[in-house]
């Protein structure tokens, strides 16, 4: 009852200097890209203006049973509206996808460590799954910029849901599903080809862990640097509790402050 | 009566800099309200980004041992009704970073600080209160009650003939207030308190985290890497009022800080009538992390029409 | 993979009756599903007008002493996140009632009873396990652990001396299986289930109630007459389940019954993967009268796609 | 998430011979009576067609977190709309009262023991603030009726919030607020017309216990029988907790079951 009359508003957390806390904001869509995988997008200006590719949200359930906070990555973001992507696995998931435009849900961010974008680069950027959806804002943010090309390589286990939404940014969209392989069999295909820039060529990932593991291994081989974004369980998500600690090469740390992305090197997976 | 009624119609920030009404004394330490945040829920930085944490009646930071641990590996941390499960296992930098950092950091926002002191043994316990008992810090927590270590921990908590022979020799290392923090995982807290209290405890605080577990049931296998985990949040609330309760019944003097489920300036204000001199916000923050400065406020305008009991604070007394 | 896939999208009613497709065995007796209600939550007429209790795997009875006993004055009852608390204090208008009434209306009716034993001491305990040794119930449950009587309760189910003691002599006076009810509120739950197993329990229950409690900030008094209460619901789930984990390591052939915060099929499941061999739906009943058979039909929906675990159910043994 | 594959509907239960169990109805109107004080009409026809005067619905909070149920006496039944009116005192009461037509809530009952309403008899039917409610029901229940009036004495605070439902079916509606007095003051005066009909004449009460108390033993003096509807925290609301126990002269019984409805000799409240 009494948390009402305390101010939590964007413009008095800004105006003062600090992050603002959880908040409740407008659904504005909530579509089924392919059976179990949802997007979800909202209103909030201040994530809009502020998120980084690789940097996630925290979605609160509206079931005060169900506390924890459920981190999604940023999928796109169109004027003020922020969407995401993500698969319906369990209880927070299921409700967020039965929540249609006009309803609310509250939420935190933006979280966490981004890619670190340079200049003069070419990305491919190698998803898998529901890793998907942070390449895409990071399709979005190179999108803009004649230095750099992005070039996406997508695994999916059947459907493809999210092409479309990579068309709309990088430069190049490659995909695959299980039937006829995987990011690998991409990358050995396209390998040939992306030397020719000669710009230096960086990959940004995000997918199941031995995806991951193996892609950084292909590029370690090829002398490319990858960036990584993974995934911890997490019991804030903004830094508070140690929940969400992943070992590295740096010590155990935390996925929601230091990462979620890190490097093969810091993962110790580029053999070196 | 209508309780949203008590409280004022105008917002109040959570991030503006606040004039406290109602301060209260612990143990001989001033805090600018009675509201402090819980150990391990709390992270100077991480915190600090959200409000301004000199704010809080006091701050009590993750436990810290005499060296790095690294605490549990996995998955450390799982949901369960209106509460969250964890294992964390007292991951922190050790002593000697935390003297380096934390700790001058936060006293020079300004903000009243309690260190939380973890081991695995006595000598490890002893190693940390001898590097703090110089320090700046102004009260001293040992945490003899956290349930995801294998030794120490919770296995002193529980055993009134341990935790009298560890106050024993802690006691004489500093003349900073030491607060004994209590686990509610045993038969009777109010015999663990009073081993606390002969063994020289000036304060006690209550409660730590209760057992609990969740398991997976795509695999049967527990969640968590560590199996089982500490259960804190809104669930645990009326366990840790009962607590304090019990133990305020058996040692009418000694100051004792609530902690357990608090979110709101109501269930803070439970604990005072439950004979708490303070309380601490702990897993709130988790999912909330303006919580423990939101109940501080909240608190303050319940406060306000009770003068009985904020008399009884600002000399440091409790209400029963 | 979603959950919710998991469970047949026929709608089963909680009314009709209903083929159970996965029995299991405890302590040597037969029920139709692994699913029974708990001791105090269920009353045989009013839940039997909600819903067929014969359905059950098996049904608690309220806890029954040697005469009628009044229970706790004033208000018993008070709510706190995803829990409640009650301190009814046994009401039960005694065993001779029990024989006479309750008893056989269950027993017409087709359902597998557990009588739970009451008493203020062991003489009480001896005099009504006397009168049920040969009466139609099919287990008894003697209940050590009840938070709200002063005498007997949970002073023995906390004390394994007194526990191994009254066992000793409660164990000669029936062959009926013999479940002892263990409380939570203990430092180490595998010990006291190691003396109830040692004085010749058939099988473990557990959790009872978590001790808790309310205050009213308008009175600062405590809600309940009684003041403290026991906590039971939701949010004393990971408690539970955590009982249950370690009290099966600790003792890898006893039969355990797992009861704690059970509201869904997928929460009974996780007690049968912790190691138990049935469960029982205690609170969820309070705000959801047909809570237990509902429990009991979406265990069966989980249960048809794990055949490994059925298997064992059906021998009366255990996941792990 | 599971619970939804199970049937829970009113016709499945009544054709398997059971009772409803919880369910969530449509809400249909709310409004402020006076300030803090509420009637809320939902819509359900297994109630509709079986509610007695001073029985009770359980309502459930949205929020799980608040669990317990919520009783209130049923006031008025219209087709299939069921209307309580309460007074907000709680967490429960402050969200039932931001409820508006078209949301939905959790409702169980009818529950309790009705008043026993005897053929050939004038009704007294004495209320006090938030104990009116069934009383109006009662009202309701005996405006169809040949052999017996029904004549409401109600006691307010301040706002005569119930006055205007009394009035659409009691014989007469008599009303005070403590500016004036209190219900005893109405009875004195009216008491020297009352027994001009010559039937029998019976109190049907519900208020704040002291009033009932001080009702019943007024009724005591003057011969005439009186039921009291009484209020204890309830833990279930059908019987299966024993929560809600009040000692009477058979026992300890429970308010949900054996009452709410007490004989004023049940209670001990007719010096007898
Ligand atoms: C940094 C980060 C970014 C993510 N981005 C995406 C994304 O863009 N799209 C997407 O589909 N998924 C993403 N995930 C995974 C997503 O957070 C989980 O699938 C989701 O939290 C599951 O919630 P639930 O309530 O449905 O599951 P439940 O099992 O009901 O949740 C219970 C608890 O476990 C946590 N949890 C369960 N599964 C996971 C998991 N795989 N990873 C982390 N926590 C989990 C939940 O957050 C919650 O706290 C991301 C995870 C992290 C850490
Ligand atoms: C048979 C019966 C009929 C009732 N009819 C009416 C009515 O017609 N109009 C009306 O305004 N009120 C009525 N009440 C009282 C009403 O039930 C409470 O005011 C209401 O439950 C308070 O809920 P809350 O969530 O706002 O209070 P909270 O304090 O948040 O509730 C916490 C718990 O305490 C219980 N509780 C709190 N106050 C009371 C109380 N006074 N009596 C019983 N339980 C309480 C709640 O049900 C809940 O379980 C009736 C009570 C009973 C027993
Ligand atoms: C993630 C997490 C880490 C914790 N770490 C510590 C710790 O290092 N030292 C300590 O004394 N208590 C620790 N606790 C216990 C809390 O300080 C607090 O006692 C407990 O969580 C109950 O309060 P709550 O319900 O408000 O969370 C931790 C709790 C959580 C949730
Ligand atoms: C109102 C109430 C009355 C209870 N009475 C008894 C009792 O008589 N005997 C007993 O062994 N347990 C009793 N219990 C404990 C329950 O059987 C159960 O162990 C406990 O509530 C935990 O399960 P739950 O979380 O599913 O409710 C009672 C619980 C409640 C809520
Ligand atoms: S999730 Fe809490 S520190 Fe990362
Ligand atoms: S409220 Fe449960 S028996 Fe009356």
């Amino acid at each position: 009852m009494p948390t009402t009359a305390f101010s939590h508003t964007v413009e008095d957390a800004v105006s003062n200097g600090r992050m603002p806390t959880r908040r409740t904001v407008d659904v504005v869509d909530v579509r089924e890209l392919t059976p179990g995988v949802i997007r979800l997008t909202f209103r909030d200006e201040f994530i809009a203006e502020n998120v980084k590719p690789a940097q996630f949200v925290n979605l609160y359930s509206a079931n005060p049973q169900h506390l924890m906070p459920r981190p999604f990555g940023v999928s796109e973001v169109d004027g003020d509206d922020v969407s995401l992507i993500f698969a319906v696995v369990g209880y927070g998931t299921d409700e967020f996808a039965h929540l249609k435009g006009g309803d609310r849900v509250d939420v935190l961010g933006p979280l966490g460590k981004p890619f670190d974008i340079r200049a003069n680069a070419d990305y491919l950027l190698v998803g898998g799954g529901l890793g998907i959806p942070p390449l895409l804002e990071a399709a979005q943010a190179l999108a803009g910029r004649d230095d750099c090309r992005a070039i996406a390589v997508l695994g999916y286990r059947d459907a493809h849901f999210a092409d479309v939404y990579a068309a709309k940014y990088a430069d190049e969209v490659h995909s695959i599903d299980e039937s006829e392989g995987n990011v690998l069999t991409l990358l050995e295909r396209l390998w040939p080809g992306l030397q020719e820039s000669g710009r230096e060529l960086i990959i940004l990932s995000c997918g199941p862990t031995p995806m991951m593991k193996a892609v950084a291994e292909w590029a370690s081989k090829r002398g490319v640097d990858a960036q990584l974004s993974m995934e911890q369980r997490m019991g804030c998500g903004y830094g508070t509790c140690v929940a969400c600690t992943i070992d590295t090469r740096d010590g155990r740390e935390k996925v929601c402050e230091a990462g979620p992305v890190f490097t093969a090197h810091q993962l110790g997976w580029d053999n070196k | 009566m209508n309780i949203e009624q008590e409280l004022n119609e105008t917002p109040t920030s959570v991030y503006a800099p606040h004039e406290w009404r109602h301060g209260t004394v612990v143990a001989g330490v001033p805090w600018k309200n009675p509201v402090g945040t819980a150990s391990g829920t709390f992270n100077a930085y991480a915190c600090g980004r959200f409000y301004d944490v000199s704010q809080m009646g006091s701050v009590t930071t993750k436990g810290v041992s005499p060296v790095e641990w690294l605490g549990n590996p996995g998955v450390r941390t799982a949901e369960s009704p209106a509460a969250t499960v964890n294992a964390v296992g007292l991951q922190n930098p050790g002593v000697d970073h935390y003297l380096a950092h934390d700790l001058p950091y936060l006293k020079d926002l300004g903000a009243t600080v309690i260190a939380n002191v973890a081991g695995h043994c006595d000598d490890d316990y002893a190693q940390v209160v001898e590097k703090l008992a110089d320090s700046d810090a102004d009260m001293l927590e040992i945490n003899v009650s956290c349930p995801n270590v294998t030794h120490g921990g919770m296995s002193v908590g529980t055993d009134p003939v341990a935790l009298a022979k560890l106050m024993d020799r802690l006691r004489p290392m500093t003349d900073k207030p030491m607060i004994v923090k209590l686990t509610p995982n045993v038969t009777d807290i109010a015999a663990i308190a009073r081993a606390a209290v002969e063994g020289g405890a000036d304060c006690l605080s209550m409660i730590n985290t209760l057992v609990g577990m969740r398991i997976d049931i795509r695999t049967g296998e527990p969640i968590i890497a560590n199996r089982t985990g500490g259960v804190s949040g809104p669930a645990v609330f009326p366990v840790g009022l009962a607590c304090v309760w019990r133990v305020r019944a058996a040692l009418p003097d000694i100051p004792i800080i609530g902690i357990g489920g608090i979110d709101s300036g109501e269930k803070a204000l439970e604990y005072l009538y439950a004979g708490a001199n303070a309380v601490e916000v702990g897993g709130a923050a988790l999912y909330d992390p303006t919580a423990p400065i939101r109940v501080a406020l909240e608190l303050e305008e319940l406060l306000d029409s009770r003068p009985e009991l904020t008399e009884k604070l600002a000399k440091g007394d409790t209400w029963r």
